[in-house]
């Protein structure tokens, strides 16, 4: 299977105002092959989100790559001109689902409208009564009754809300849509709905992959078919679901899958708490393993060297597995 | 000490402040390092113009203009500062109970601000003024500060809403804290930053009241201010005359100083709002 | 009651609206009436006293000043005094001047108040406009063009209007004498619909006008540049950018939100910059409301201290209940339902 | 905005076309400071040309007399002649052919009418029925004015016969029938009988026309410009630039330093005198001494204040050169008619000056009074001289400026009196109440044919002056002296010169003795200065064919006025 996107060797640092560089995502390899489904799984501020913005191409200020390769099906990607990214990359190859759903949506423009926007800024030539009407057919698949056509976003509940966003993000037929923490404003039955239509655009071939990602590492078990694990700017494991799940070898992993998630005051999303302590600050990363400080079971060497890069029908980077073979750093 | 460290970091920020120290200094120091003359005292005639003992000429009733520029800029800051200080209070007081406290007492509270804000300023002000006898300073800013409370009370009452609704907030509640304890210990320290930010635009708009009030012809008496020193230029035809030297240097300072308290807030504002802050 | 709104969410909006203005009204005019009264010191002594510059007996005088004070109402109890009043104003009647007795208030005002608005709705109007424009331009480009404009507009809107007015006067009307100094047109012209009355009314509007619009520019720019900073950040530019949205569209988008409040901000200019307005016309000596407050004022004439007042409290009014309804109507929020927007 | 910017420009650069020719009228500037409300020639306050009291009222209406300032004479105006027949009775005959501006002939009983029509209601000049029984017609030209049998006081009748103007019975009768009192007439039409109409008017400017069909065209002469326009400045500052920049021609308008006007930027702007202090003096403002307060009872204690004081310092920078230094009399001892009763060896031997150790002597030999620790004295009594506040309105610069002054040189020499400047109501109440220490006020406005017995009587007659704490309009601390009153009643009834001359001198010295107030400058009445840059001859000091009034000597002037050749 072709990759979609690729990623090599990928530093992407957010510059702070006092000039100081945060490591958002550090030395990262990743490939999001056609037809697939990719989760991305971690905690928050791991830079799964900044990893999603580099492979759906938004990278923006204060984000910057700083270095590595992005491939756009076997193209550089960084080379495009801006117009022929927005044309025919954005929506077209590559579209999201973004993180906050209830937000996305211009709150005074009708959905009509952005359907109407969408196409045309890609196909300059069609008409609004055929958008409106492909849009119509898309609402009409996914169970929403037309009248959404007409409503303002807060109009609309919020399943309804991420519905229509589903839509308007798949009208054009993506390559990979990216779906950034589609489910964390929504209740269990919403959350299910949403899955369940990922999973019907794919089976019906409107997208053809999609990354998924989520700090809620069970919610892949139903959807992904590999699972990156990330930590601290780093992709920590990356293999298929089921030994990701089911077999983690990174302590990391491990504890994220053994983890009970519980509420924490003032804080947008949720942190493991299966694993004491925090993750580390990115301004001045841990020399050794990143893990190293919260990881059970640490030794020494894991204090002062980057751990190797191990495969074993699988990647892991943890010193635990340095005797597996082709062991080497990445 | 971090939020100084934090504050250093904005370049507004430290220019803002470098230029407030500095007519700060100018105001407060000025008269003992570098006058000899009383700010009342005849140095000269007429619109003299400046020369070696006046620095910045003399202004229509012979006084130093220099002098007085020390002393009018202590008077505008004097003014501002006691306004900033009682709208601040009122602004905060009431904006904390109306966004604490919901119901009838919310609604009151922000019907009764929205109207004052409604009311244009400049009018209560003129009236008040007018109705004050003997306006000194201090009078001044009391009056300018009961005019200039309601937009710190609107924004302050938003802030409080949202911090009511925060998870520290309500485990206090649960825990049976009162209603008091709560306002003072759970809510208003995390608006400091917030509320010093209203102050300072407070203290700019006092300094602009206080001068738009002068010269009106409502300014404080037997003291000079920025407002005043323009005030009689502009009565003792000194435009006219072309004595710049009267009216220019009141206008540099009314200028630099409301500069830079809002470089100083916009300095805070990238800090502070971190919207702001990511896209620079 | 309930019934008549259900469904109906704007006519609730206005109607809540308009309740709030007519309190403010009230208030206003219970201010308007009462602060003067405060005065220590009886304002008919004023009149009556100028009057003594001429030598005239010292009887005369006190059968003038009681007559003032019957004509003024002052010699009735201030309950009765406010009743008259308010009566008065309802039906457009603001009084009496004491400096230009036995003129009525509201006819030397209805004189003055065309100026005002001629001068101060187009120059917060232009400000309005060019500020939002410029504050836009800088919130997109971002970089050195923002720096630069953010920086200037902060320096503009940091120069109180009469301040930039007296250096103005200053410079292009004394000393380079390109502009006239003060009025609003030449004497021995006449108001008239003439080309040559236009030229020189224009002539004599071009330094106020400048002056006004500059220092509105900045504030406006300031306030832009903030509300669009905020929207170009917003979930919702983001995901247009991710759909591939062009560019100029998402700025619509961006423009038209950022602008909602800035239409409330527009309001405000009228309110709050009304103050620095009226005293750059009384430095431009401009034949408005300003320099009619300011000769009122220096000249001790309450009543038409009181009507100016009133009048402003008034317009200002009118213009923030035009503009809600205006708001209300624009922002689909309101119009749905959401009352009170952001 | 860059287009209104460009057109702006554009404007500037084309130079302005005048619609009312600018060889053909006289812009004048000062009298109207607010919009007009009006024409009504009995209200006092700004309305152009028919202002009360004195100023430009002569364009449109006119009285019987003119009162001319450097003569102290009546000029003829309407009325030509004015002639005692008995005691008690003046006749006055009017002019022939006198015509309002409607065409009707202005009769005597236009003038019978008028004087009933101000004593009917309680304009400013009923006072003028103080001293008139009646007036009555004698003839079709002629007017008896009869004097009140017990107040037969002439030159207050005088002083009133240049003040009423008359107005045309057939006007006046239907426009009194809708009010209550004439005061509450605007009259925006004015018919009267001057020299020019109301041409147009707006609440920036006034203008007026010349009425070719004037009635005194042979007697008084045609007046040279055509039009008359006042401008409205809203502040001096526009005003004296206007006059600078040759846009007014004729100014009352205050100028700070007027002589930079010449000597620094080369305008050729004029003054009455060429040299300080420009303007003829006229009036005294005065420094008003509260007689019931511990300390300035003692009529030692206001000598040694009156010798405190630096008037020279005062006529220099507080009043920018514009007065002659003040002496110490209740009578203005240069340029103006009243003059002549000025007698210099009485104020060298019991007035006052500018001597400071005269002051301590005073204070230390004549009092016994010691000086405090703060540097203050202390009279043997206790009394401590002050803290004594001195007031004025605020805003009123010069005189502030002045009382700056009077409180420094009087604290120089251990007297303790402080300023302060309430707001205009707050001063005036005072001031009637009599709740003050000090206040500086002027005791009359301008000058008249009564003068000085007007000011007299204003400071040193306390008969009809409602007691302390009620509101005066004159003798605001109430200093009582029935010798004082009974001068002054003698000087009213007077025809004779020099008994005149004696009642008004005993009446200064007994003012020297008791120091009810101490003049601390003089003032013009009316100032007056012009630019010939259009119109030339104006009258000076050199050249005085009129006095530098705007009032009907004023239309002397316009009548001399020569337009500029250009």
């Amino acid at each position: 299977m072709p990759n979609v996107v690729e990623v090599e060797g990928l530093e992407a640092y957010y510059r702070t105002p006092a000039g100081d560089d945060l490591k958002a995502v550090d030395g990262v390899s990743l490939a999001v092959r056609e037809g697939e489904v990719l989760g991305i799984a971690g905690e928050s501020g791991c830079g799964k989100t900044t990893l999603a913005q580099v492979l759906g191409l938004t990278v923006r200020k204060p984000l910057y790559i700083r270095s590595g390769k992005v491939l756009l099906e076997g193209r550089n990607a960084l080379a495009l001109d801006r117009e022929t990214m927005r044309r025919e990359v954005r929506g077209k190859t590559i579209s999201a689902v973004p993180q906050g759903a209830m937000n996305s949506l211009n709150p005074t423009l009708r959905v009509r409208n952005l359907v109407i926007d969408v196409l045309r800024d890609h196909h300059p030539r069609i008409r609004r009564r055929e958008a409106v009407e492909r849009a119509r057919e898309r609402l009409d698949l996914l169970g929403l009754p037309p009248r959404v056509l007409d409503a303002y976003p807060h109009q609309l509940s919020g399943g309804m809300k991420q519905r229509v966003i589903m839509v308007v993000s798949t009208l054009l037929d993506p390559v990979l849509l990216i779906v950034d923490e589609p489910t964390s404003a929504l209740d269990v039955t919403s959350q299910k709905v949403a899955i369940k239509l990922l999973v019907d655009l794919l089976a019906r071939r409107i997208i053809r992959s999609i990354v998924f990602i989520t700090h809620e590492l069970p919610l892949l078990r139903h959807v992904a078919d590999r699972i990156a694990i990330m930590y601290a700017g780093r992709v920590v494991e990356v293999g298929a679901m089921e030994d990701v799940v089911f077999r983690p070898r990174h302590p990391y992993a491990a504890g994220l899958v053994g983890s009970v998630l519980v509420p924490e005051p003032g804080m947008k999303e949720r942190t493991v708490t299966g694993i004491p302590g925090r993750p580390p600050d990115m301004r001045r990363p841990p020399v050794g393993c990143r893990f190293a400080p919260r990881c059970p079971r640490r030794f020494d060497r894991c204090d002062r060297d980057p751990p190797p890069f191990v495969v074993d029908g699988r990647k892991a980077w943890c010193w635990l597995h340095r005797d597996a073979p082709h062991g080497g750093r990445p | 000490m971090e939020i100084i460290r934090i504050l250093l970091r904005s370049k507004r920020f430290v220019l803002g402040f470098g230029i407030l120290a500095a007519v700060l200094a100018f105001a407060l120091l000025g008269p003992r390092f570098l006058t000899d003359v009383a700010p009342f005292q005849r140095v000269g005639g007429l619109y003299d113009a400046p020369s070696r003992d006046t620095p910045l000429g003399t202004d229509n009733f012979g006084r130093d203009v220099f002098t007085q520029l020390m002393f009018g800029t202590r008077t505008s800051l004097h003014i501002g500062l006691v306004a900033g200080f009682v709208a601040t209070l009122i602004g905060v007081t009431i904006g904390t109970l109306a966004g604490y406290v919901s119901g009838m007492v919310e609604e009151a509270l922000m019907g009764f601000t929205n109207v004052l804000i409604t009311i244009p300023p400049i009018v209560v002000l003129i009236l008040l003024s007018v109705a004050v006898d003997a306006r000194t300073a201090t009078t001044m800013g009391v009056i300018i500060g009961v005019t200039a409370w309601p937009w710190t009370a609107r924004a302050v009452r938003a802030q409080t809403s949202s911090l009511r609704t925060r998870e520290h907030v309500d485990i206090a509640r649960i825990s049976g804290v009162g209603s008091l304890e709560m306002m003072l210990v759970e809510i208003l320290p995390y608006m400091f930053s917030y509320i010093f930010m209203a102050f300072i635009l407070q203290l700019t708009g006092a300094i602009l009241a206080e001068a738009t009030l002068s010269m009106l012809g409502l300014g404080p008496f037997q003291t000079v201010s920025l407002g005043t020193m323009l005030h009689w230029s502009l009565m003792w035809e000194s435009v006219r005359i072309g004595a710049w030297w009267a009216f220019v240097p009141a206008t540099v300072f009314l200028s630099i100083t409301t500069f830079s308290l809002i470089l100083m807030n916009a300095g805070m504002d990238e800090i502070f709002n971190p919207t702001l802050r990511h896209t620079r | 009651m309930v019934r008549l709104f259900r469904n109906r969410p704007y006519l609730l909006y206005l109607t809540r609206k308009a309740f709030w203005y007519l309190v403010a009204f009230v208030a206003a005019v219970a201010l308007n009436f009462f602060l003067p009264r405060l005065i220590p010191g009886n304002p008919v002594s004023v009149i009556v006293g100028q009057m003594s510059a001429g030598a005239v007996e010292s009887a005369t005088l006190e059968r003038l000043y009681a007559t003032f004070m019957r004509d003024f109402g002052l010699d009735r109890p201030l309950p009765v005094q406010f009743w008259t009043y308010l009566t008065g104003v309802l039906q457009g009647d603001l009084g009496t001047s004491f400096m230009l007795y036995p003129a009525k208030v509201w006819d030397v005002i209805r004189q003055a108040l065309p100026w005002t608005v001629a001068l101060q709705v187009p120059a917060i109007l232009v400000g309005w406009i060019l500020g939002n424009v410029l504050g836009a331009l800088a919130a997109y480009k971002g970089g050195a063009f923002d720096r630069v404009a953010f920086t200037g507009s902060l320096m503009l809107s940091s120069i109180p209007y009469f301040c930039l007015a007296i250096i103005f006067m200053y410079l292009f009307a004394v000393h380079w004498p390109l502009f006239p100094a003060s009025g609003g047109y030449s004497s021995g012209y006449f108001p008239e619909w003439s080309w040559g009355f236009f030229l020189d009314a224009l002539h004599h509007y071009a330094l106020p006008f400048l002056t006004l619009v500059l220092v509105a520019i900045g504030g406006q720019a300031i306030g832009m540049r903030e509300m669009a900073i905020y929207e170009l950040n917003t979930d919702y530019v983001n995901y247009a950018r991710k759909l591939g949205v062009r560019d100029r569209r998402v700025v619509r988008y961006v423009f038209r939100n950022a602008m909602l409040p800035q239409i409330t901000g527009l309001a405000i200019s009228f309110g709050t910059l009304i103050g620095g307005a009226l005293v750059t016309e009384a430095v431009f000596s401009y034949p408005g409301l300003g320099s009619l407050l300011f000769t009122a004022i220096r000249q001790v004439d309450y009543p038409m201290i009181q009507g100016i007042t009133l009048i402003i409290t008034l317009t200002v009014l009118l213009a923030n209940f035009l503009v809600d309804i205006a708001y209300g109507f624009i922002d689909p929020r309101i119009r749905a339902g959401q009352a009170g927007g952001r | 905005m860059t287009v209104l910017a460009l057109a702006a420009l554009l404007v500037a650069g084309c130079g302005r076309a005048q619609p009312l020719p600018r060889n053909e009228t006289v812009y004048k500037a000062g009298m109207q400071w607010g919009p007009v409300s009006g024409f009504n020639p009995f209200m006092s306050g700004d309305r152009w040309p028919v202002t009360q009291p004195a100023n430009d009222g002569h364009l449109i209406y006119e009285p019987l007399f003119a009162y001319n300032l450097l003569s102290g004479e009546l000029d003829p105006v309407l009325a030509r002649r004015l002639e005692w027949v008995d005691d008690r009775t003046a006749h006055v005959t009017l002019f022939d052919g006198t015509r309002w501006q409607d065409g009707q002939p202005l009769t005597v009983g236009d003038v019978v009418y008028t004087y009933d029509l101000v004593k009917r209601y309680d304009t400013p000049h009923a006072a003028v029925w103080n001293y008139l029984e009646r007036v009555t017609a004698v003839d079709d030209r002629t007017v008896a004015f009869t004097l009140d049998a017990a107040r037969p006081h002439r030159a207050m009748v005088l002083h009133e016969l240049t003040m009423v103007r008359i107005v045309p019975q057939h006007v006046w009768e239907i426009l009194e029938r809708d009010v209550d009192s004439i005061l509450e007439i605007e009259n925006r039409n004015p018919v009267g009988s001057g020299p020019y109409t109301l041409l147009r008017h707006s609440p920036e400017q006034v203008a007026v026309e010349r009425f070719d069909d004037y009635w005194g065209r042979e007697v008084h002469g045609v007046p040279a410009p055509r039009f008359i326009v006042h401008p409205i400045f809203r502040s001096n500052d526009a005003g004296n630039l206007a006059l600078e920049r040759n846009q007014v021609d004729w100014s009352q308008q205050f100028v700070p330093e007027i002589w930079r006007m010449w000597e620094d930027r080369g305008a050729p702007v004029g003054t009455w005198f060429s040299e300080a202090p420009y303007f003829l003096p006229a009036t005294i403002p005065s420094l008003f001494i509260n007689l019931q307060r511990d300390g300035l009872r003692e009529p030692l204690v206001r000598r040694a204040l009156a010798y405190a004081i630096d008037y020279p310092r005062i006529a220099e920078t507080a009043m920018s050169r514009y007065s002659p230094v003040a002496r110490s009399s209740m009578i203005i001892p240069v340029g103006v008619a009243e003059q002549r009763f000025f007698n210099e060896e009485d104020v060298a031997e019991h007035g006052w000056r500018y001597d400071p150790e005269e002051a301590v002597r005073i204070l230390e030999e004549e009092l016994g009074a010691t000086r405090g620790s703060d540097g203050i004295y202390v009279l043997p009594d206790g009394t401590r001289l002050g803290p004594w506040i001195a007031h004025c309105p605020f805003g009123w610069t010069d005189w502030m400026t002045a009382l700056e002054i009077v409180s420094e040189s009087a604290r120089a020499v251990g007297i303790d009196v402080r300023t302060e400047f309430p707001e205009a109501p707050v001063s005036h109440d005072r001031r009637y109440t009599g709740n003050f220490d000090l206040t500086l006020w002027m005791p009359e406005g301008g000058q008249s044919p009564a003068h000085p017995w007007i000011r007299f009587h204003h400071v040193m007659d306390n008969r009809g002056v409602a007691e302390m704490g009620d509101i005066a309009f004159r003798n605001w601390n109430r200093y009582q002296n029935d010798e004082a009153e009974a001068l002054l009643d003698a000087a009213a009834l007077t025809e004779d010169e020099a008994e005149l001359a004696a009642i008004y001198r005993r009446l200064d010295r007994i003012f020297m003795r008791d120091i009810p107030m101490i003049g601390l400058m003089y003032r013009p009445w009316q100032f007056y200065s012009f630019n010939e840059t259009y119109w030339t001859n104006f009258p000076t000091e050199d050249n005085p064919y009129a006095p530098p009034m705007h009032g009907h000597t004023g239309m002397q002037i316009y009548v001399n006025l020569k337009p500029v050749e250009r």
